[in-house]
C-alpha cells in the first residue's frame, strides 16, 4: 500500500495495464511527451516509449473514431479527452459508432475502449472546464459511465473499464485530483494523504462495475451521490447530524439497483444529489426509478440538489456549486417531510 | 439599391435537371494512358498531378495503354468480369425483391461495380474493408455468398444481423468487411484506426475505405485524412464521385472548385483520381496504393470518377431531379461493358460465353434467392425471436434490459 | 382553412415566414430543387429562388454552425436534419455553441436558428432513421425543445419556433407525417383528412412555446405525451375506458409545468409516454418533477411506458414501439395501484 | 519475431525538447521579396505556389522588398507599432495580475502581435471577426479601451460578460468581435456562416476567422473550408501557425507532412502561407484576401508561420516541454523589434520616440489596470450581483431558472 492521490492512483491504473497487456495503448492531447496537463498520464511514455503512449491531433472525434477502430483491429485504446467539456465533438463517434457497434454487428465487433475526461468544476474554469455531462451518456444504451470518488476506486475501477469489452466514459472529478473536497472552499485544502481510501495498492486489482459503495452507513434516509458529491454529501450529513446512508454509486451504468432500493426501503426517504444541471440530468432517473420501486415506501418526496439550469458561471462558482449547504437544507426538508 | 459592388451568394446547381440535355463535353477528360506513374515510394509532392488528372488505361478501342496498364493475366480480367456482372445481377434481384414487397429497402450499385470488385482483387484477403453502402462488390468479390446476404436483407432467421439492421448494412468479418453503420462517413477515420493498430502490432495488413462525395464534406473525413497523414497510417483512403448524393450534385460537396483527389494534396500525401468504371485503372491505383501502405509510405486518396446509374436507393425517384437518360449521356460508360470490350478486344472473352455466364449467375441468384425467401421475408417471417432484441447492447446484459426483455416476454403472451 | 397533412402544414409555415421576412432561410441536405426526402420544402426553391432555399453539403455540424453565424448577422435561418439520428455530428455546434452564445456574450449575440428534424419510428428504419433523442437536449440549456403533434400545432409552433430569439430543436414524429397513427400499425392507415387538427389555416398563425395543449379531459389519471405517443395514448385510453386526461406538452423545454401539476393534482395518478429509450430519458425529468410537486396527491407510482433501452431493430420496430397494448396495462397498473 | 516487411507505426515528435539546442536550419526559409503577387482575382490554380512558399517583405535589413510590399505610409506603420507595443504592454501587465492572483488565469499572445494587428488595418473596421483567444490584437487594433478588456479579466462590476467567463474570453459586439468560445475551432464555420449571410443580404462586409494550426485538425476547420469554398464566402480564414499546440509540436496537427496553407488547395481556393514576423507580409496578404473577398472572388486561407513566444497560458509551464531558449532561436524573430527596425531604416522612427512611446504605453495600461483593478478583482468583488447567472440562459426566464434564481437567493440570506 502507498498514499496516493486520484492522480497517481489513475496513473498507476495505466501503468499496470500497459504493463500487462500490450494491446492497451494510450493517446491524447498533450499526453505524451508532457503527460497530461493534469499529469495523469506523467512518465508513461517515458517508460512504455512513444508507440504506446502519445500525443493525438486535437480532433476528439477522430480520437474516439480511431480508437474505435483499433478496438476493432483487438487493441484496448486508452483515450483522454483533456475536458470533458470537449467531448461533444466526439458525440457522434460515441453514440452512434461505439455504442452500437456490438449490436449492430451481432456481437462480430466491439468497441472495448476506455474515454477518461476530467468533469466537474471547483477549479474556476467557467463555462468551458467544468461540465458534468454523464447523464446525457446514461441515455444512450450501450455506453458504460464510471464516476470514482477517491483515489482506491479510481484505481480499481479504470482497470476494470480498460479491460472492459464495451465502452466505459470514465469521468474524473478534477477537483478529488489532489483531495477529497467537500464542497468548503473557504477551508484549508485537504489532500488524499490521510484519507483511507488514499491507500493504493501498486500492482493490479479490480473493482467490478455495476455496483455501489456504501460511503456512510445509516437510517434515516438515503442519500444518491457519485463523484465530488460524495464528499460534499458526507459534510452535509455530519452537520446536520441526520444519519444519513451515502451511497457512492461508482457507477452509473450500469447502476447498482439492488444497493439502491434496499437502502430506500430502509430509510423511506431518498436524495438525491449531482453537480450537472438539474433538468433532465442523471439524478432524473434515479428519482424516477426510486418512485417507481419504492413508492410505497416513501415518507417524504425525493428531492433532488444539483447545478442549476445554467451554464457554469466562472466568478459565480461557489454559488453555482450545489455545496454542503444546499444538501444539508434538503436533508432536513425531507426529515421534515 | 444595391450597387455594383455588393456581395453575392454563390449556390452550386447541378448543369442538368428534368427536361434538359445533359451535355458532359465540359469534364474534358484526359485520355487513357497520358498519367505518368510514379514509383510507389515517390515523395507526395511527386505526385501532385495526379489529384487533378484522371488515370485511364482502357482506351476506346478495349486496349490497354500506358504505364499504369496492370498487365493482368486473363484469368483475372474474368473474374473481374464475373464478379462485376455478378454484382449487378444479384442488385437487380434484390432491387426486385423489394418491388415485390419481400424487402423494405435496397441500394444498387450498378455502374460503380468497378470500384469494389476490381480492389478487392488488388489487395489481400485479410486487409480490412471499411465500406460504404454502395460496395457489395467487395463482398462478392470476397466470394461471400450472396444468399447470406440475401438473408439479411429479408431479415429471417439465417440473418446473421438478427433483423437489428437495415437491409444492406451488412458486417462480416470473416470476409474482412466491418460492420455498415448508415451514418454517412463514421467508417473512415475508423479506417484509419485499424490501419494504425496494424502498424502497431508490426502485423502486414492494411485497411481501405470507401466514403461518398456527398458524404465527404463531414468532419469524419478530415480526422481521417489528419491522423492518416499525421500517423502515416497503413489505408487506402477511396472517394467515390459518382456525381450525386441523393438529389445534390457534386458542386454541394465542392466539386465545382477542384477535384475531389486534391483534398490529400493538402495533406501532404498522394491523391488519385482514377477513371471508376475503367476496371483496369482501378486495379492498377488500388495495387500502387497498397503496395504503397504495405511498405510503409503511409497513405492514399483515391477518388473514382464514375456515375450513380441507379437510384440512391429504393426510396429514391431520381426523375424528380435528374434528367431520366442522364447516364446514357456519361462519357466513361459503363465498367463492365468496358473489361468485356477489352476481353473481347484481347481474344479471351466471346459472346457465347458473356451469355452462359450472365445466365449461370442469373440461375445462381435465383436459387439463392429462393432459398432465402423460404427462411422468411420482411414482414412475414419467421425471424430470429424477438427477445434478442436486447442481446448486444452490452456483452453482459445489465438488470434493466433483463427486465425489460421480460416485460416484452409477457406482452407476447398476452398479444392476440 | 384547409386540410392539411403535418408535410404540408409545415410546408406551409415555412412559406409564410418566407413570404414575411427576407431574414428568414432554409438550407440541409436535397431541400432545395428536390424539396427534401420527406419533401417538407417542396416548391419553396422554386418560389424563393435559390438563394432562400438551398442543398447543403452533408456536413450536420457545419450547416448549424453556419447557421449560428448567419443568426449572429442578423439572419433566421430554419436548417432541415434529415433525420434526427443524423444530428450527433452537430451536437457541439448545438450544444457548446448555440445554446450557450446569448449567455457567454452576456446577450451580445444570440442564435436565432430552428433545426427541424424527422424522428421517430413506423417506418421500418432500423437504427439510424428512428431515433427520438429529444431527451438529450432537454438536459441541455439554452435550447428549447418542441414537438408537434397534429398539423395544427405543427405550423404554428414553427412559426413560433422560427420567429424565436433563441435556438430552437423542431423534431417531427415522422410517423405522422401522413396521419395520426395511433400504434395500430395491423389497421389501414387513416389521413389528417377526417382529423379535426388536419383543417390548417393557410395563413399567419402561432402557437406559444411553453404551453401544452389538453388532448383529452379526464378525472381518472394523468397522461404526459407528445408526438405520436399522444394518438397512441388516445387509443389506449378508449380501450381502457379509463377516463384518463391526456396533456399533449408540445413543448418539452420550456415545460408547462402549471398545467402537468393541476392535472395531476386532479387526478391523483400520472403516466408518462414517450418512444425514446427509457433511461435518463424526458420522462425520466416529467416523472422526477411530479413527484417532486405532487408527491402528497400521489394515489399510485408515475409509471413509464417508452422504447426500450436498445437501438431500434429494424424488423421487431412493433416489438420495440411502445404501443396501445403497452400504454393500455399500464394505465389499469396504475388505476389499481 | 516481425521480419523487415512489416508495418511501422509513425509518431510525429517534436524536433527540440528540454536540454536540446534548437536549430530551425531544416525550415529552408525563403528571401524576402521572392513570392510572387498574382491579381485579386486570379484563379485559386494560379495561386498553388503561395501555400508552399513564404510570403516576407521586410528583409534583413529593415528593407521592404517585392511585389507584395503593401507600400504603407509611415503613419499607418508607426499605428502598426504602437498597437502591437499596446498589445504587448497589455500582455505584460496582465500576466503579471495574474501571478499576483488578481486573476486566475491569462493567455498572452507573445510574438504573435502582427497576426491580428496587421490584418485588423487591413481589414475594414466593421468587418466581422471570428478570432480564437490569442488575437487581443484585434481589440487593441480597433481601439477597444484595455480597461474595458482588464474588467472582464477581473470580473468586476463592470465586466460586460457578467463574470461568467474565462479571462480573455471576450465579446464586444461593437468592436465586430465575436463572442469567444473557448471551444476550440468552433468559430471558424460560424465566421463563414456570416460571411455568407453578409452575402445573402448583397452587404459589403467581410469575415475573417482564426484558429491555432493544433485546433485545424478538428472537424470544424473542414466544414469551414467546404462551406466557404462551394458558397465563395466572402472569408478570410486565418491559420496561426505557431508552432506549438500546448505540448504538441505542429507535427501532431500534420505539419510534418505538409504546409497548413495547402489544405486550402484540396478545396479550390487560394492558400497563402506568410511570414507572420512580418508586419508589412502580413498587412498585405491580409488586404490581398480581402479585396478578393469583397469582390465576390471568395475565401482565401492564410497561414501565419510564426512562434508562441509565449507559455501557452498562466497555467503553463512551457519549461517541461520544449528548450527554454527556443524562441531566441526562433528564425523569423520578433514582429515589433522587425516593425520598428523597418521604420528606423527608413528614417520614419528613432530609440528616443520608440522609448516615449513605450514609457506613454505602460503609463496608460497602469493607470488602466489600476481603475479596473480599484472596480473589483478575481476572489475578491465587488462583481455583478451572482443572481444575474440565470439571465441570458434564455432571452425570457423560464419557470425553472426563475425558481432556480429564487433559491439561491434563499441561500445568500442564510449565509453567514
Ligand atoms: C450523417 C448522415 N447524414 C445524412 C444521411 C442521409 N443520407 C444517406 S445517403 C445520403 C447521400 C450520400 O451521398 P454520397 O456520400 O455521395 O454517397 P452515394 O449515395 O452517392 O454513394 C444522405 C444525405 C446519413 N445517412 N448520415
Ligand atoms: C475542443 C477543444 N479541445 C481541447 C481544448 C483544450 N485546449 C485549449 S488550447 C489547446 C491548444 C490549442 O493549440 P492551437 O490551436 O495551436 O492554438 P495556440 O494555443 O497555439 O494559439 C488545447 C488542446 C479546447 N479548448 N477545445
Ligand atoms: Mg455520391
Ligand atoms: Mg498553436
Amino acid at each position: 500500500m502507498t498514499s496516493m492521490n486520484m492522480v497517481q492512483a489513475l496513473n498507476s491504473a495505466m501503468d499496470v495495464m500497459l504493463a500487462r497487456d500490450t494491446n492497451v495503448l494510450i493517446f491524447g492531447e498533450d499526453v505524451g511527451f508532457f503527460g497530461g496537463v493534469f499529469r495523469v498520464t506523467e512518465g508513461l511514455q517515458q517508460r512504455y516509449g512513444e508507440q504506446r503512449v502519445f500525443d493525438a491531433p486535437i480532433a476528439e472525434s477522430g480520437q474516439i473514431a480511431v480508437a474505435i477502430g483499433m478496438g476493432a483491429y483487438g487493441l484496448r485504446p486508452v483515450v483522454e479527452c483533456q475536458f470533458a467539456d470537449y467531448i461533444y465533438p466526439a458525440f457522434d463517434q460515441l453514440v452512434s459508432e461505439a455504442a452500437r457497434l456490438r449490436y449492430r454487428s451481432a456481437g462480430e465487433f466491439n468497441a472495448p475502449i476506455t474515454v477518461r475526461a476530467p468533469y466537474g468544476g471547483g477549479i474556476f474554469g467557467g463555462q468551458t472546464h467544468s461540465q458534468s455531462p454523464e447523464g446525457l451518456f446514461t441515455h444512450v444504451c450501450g455506453l458504460k459511465t464510471v464516476i470514482p470518488s477517491n483515489p482506491y476506486d479510481a484505481k480499481g475501477l479504470l482497470i476494470s473499464a480498460i479491460e472492459d469489452d464495451d465502452p466505459v466514459l470514465f469521468f474524473e472529478p478534477k477537483r478529488l485530483y489532489a483531495g477529497p473536497f467537500d464542497g468548503h472552499y473557504e477551508k484549508p485544502v485537504e489532500t488524499w494523504a490521510k484519507h483511507p481510501a488514499g491507500e493504493v495498492p501498486a500492482g493490479y486489482y479490480a473493482i467490478p462495475l455495476g455496483k455501489a459503495a456504501v460511503a456512510r452507513a445509516g437510517e434515516a434516509l438515503t442519500i444518491l451521490a457519485y463523484g465530488t458529491m460524495v464528499h460534499v454529501a458526507l459534510a452535509a450529513a455530519a452537520e446536520t447530524g441526520v444519519d444519513a446512508e451515502i451511497l457512492d454509486l461508482r457507477s452509473l451504468m450500469p447502476m447498482d439497483i439492488e444497493a439502491i432500493t434496499a437502502s430506500v426501503e430502509k430509510t423511506g426517504r431518498c436524495l438525491i444529489v449531482h453537480e450537472a444541471t438539474r433538468t433532465s440530468g442523471y439524478g432524473a432517473e434515479l428519482s424516477a426509478l426510486v418512485q417507481e420501486r419504492c413508492f410505497y415506501h416513501l415518507e417524504a418526496p425525493i428531492l433532488r440538489v444539483t447545478g442549476w439550469d445554467t451554464p457554469y458561471p466562472r466568478e459565480f462558482e461557489w454559488e453555482y456549486f450545489p455545496g454542503p449547504l444546499r444538501v444539508a437544507e434538503a436533508i432536513r426538508k425531507i426529515m421534515a417531510g | 439599391m444595391k450597387h455594383d459592388s455588393s456581395l453575392r451568394l454563390h449556390i452550386p446547381e447541378s448543369r442538368f435537371r428534368p427536361g434538359d440535355v445533359p451535355d458532359f463535353n465540359y469534364l474534358d477528360l484526359p485520355k487513357a494512358g497520358d498519367a505518368k506513374r510514379p514509383a510507389i515510394d515517390a515523395k507526395a509532392s511527386q505526385t501532385r498531378d495526379l489529384a487533378y488528372g484522371l488515370v485511364r488505361v482502357i482506351d476506346d478501342q478495349g486496349v490497354p495503354i500506358g504505364p499504369w496498364d496492370p498487365k493482368l493475366d486473363p484469368e483475372t480480367l474474368r473474374k473481374g468480369l464475373r464478379y462485376m456482372l455478378q454484382t449487378r445481377v444479384f442488385d437487380d434481384r434484390m432491387f426486385k425483391a423489394q418491388r415485390q414487397g419481400k424487402t423494405p429497402f435496397y441500394m444498387k450499385c450498378t455502374g460503380e461495380e468497378a470500384v469494389s470488385v476490381a480492389q478487392a482483387l488488388a489487395i489481400n484477403r485479410d486487409d480490412m474493408c471499411f465500406a460504404s453502402y454502395r460496395q457489395q462488390g467487395l463482398l462478392v468479390a470476397r466470394d461471400w455468398p450472396v444468399f447470406d446476404l440475401m438473408c439479411q436483407i429479408y431479415s429471417n432467421g439465417l440473418d446473421r444481423l438478427k433483423g437489428r439492421q437495415l437491409p444492406v448494412l451488412y458486417s462480416v468479418r470473416e470476409a474482412g468487411f466491418f460492420s455498415l453503420s448508415g451514418n454517412l462517413g463514421t467508417q473512415f477515420p475508423q479506417a484509419v484506426g485499424w490501419a494504425m493498430a496494424s502498424a502497431y502490432k508490426r502485423d502486414t495488413k492494411i485497411a481501405a475505405a470507401w466514403i461518398g462525395e456527398g458524404a465527404s464534406a463531414e468532419g469524419d473525413f478530415h480526422q481521417a485524412l489528419t491522423f492518416a497523414a499525421v500517423y502515416h497510417a497503413p489505408v487506402i483512403l477511396n472517394l467515390v464521385n459518382n456525381q450525386w448524393a441523393i438529389s445534390s450534385s457534386q458542386g454541394v460537396a465542392g466539386g465545382e472548385e477542384t477535384t475531389f483527389a486534391s483534398r490529400a494534396v493538402g495533406f501532404g500525401f498522394p491523391g488519385i483520381r482514377v477513371d471508376g468504371n475503367d476496371f483496369l485503372a482501378v486495379y492498377a491505383v488500388s495495387r500502387w496504393a497498397a503496395e504503397r501502405a504495405r511498405s510503409n509510405h503511409g497513405p492514399t486518396l483515391i477518388e473514382h470518377f464514375t456515375y450513380r446509374a441507379a437510384p440512391h436507393s429504393t426510396s429514391d425517384d431520381p426523375s424528380r431531379y435528374r434528367p431520366g437518360d442522364e447516364y446514357q449521356h456519361w462519357p466513361l460508360g459503363d465498367p463492365i461493358i468496358r473489361l468485356k470490350a477489352h476481353l473481347l478486344r484481347i481474344g479471351e472473352w466471346d459472346e457465347a460465353r458473356h451469355a452462359a455466364l450472365t445466365a449461370e449467375l442469373e440461375e445462381q441468384v435465383d436459387t439463392a434467392n429462393k432459398k432465402a425467401q423460404k427462411l422468411g421475408v420482411h414482414g412475414g417471417g419467421p425471424y430470429h425471436d424477438p427477445s434478442t432484441m436486447f442481446e448486444d447492447v452490452y456483452k453482459e446484459m445489465p438488470w434493466h434490459l433483463r427486465e425489460q426483455q421480460a416485460e416484452l416476454a409477457h406482452f407476447k403472451e398476452k398479444k392476440p
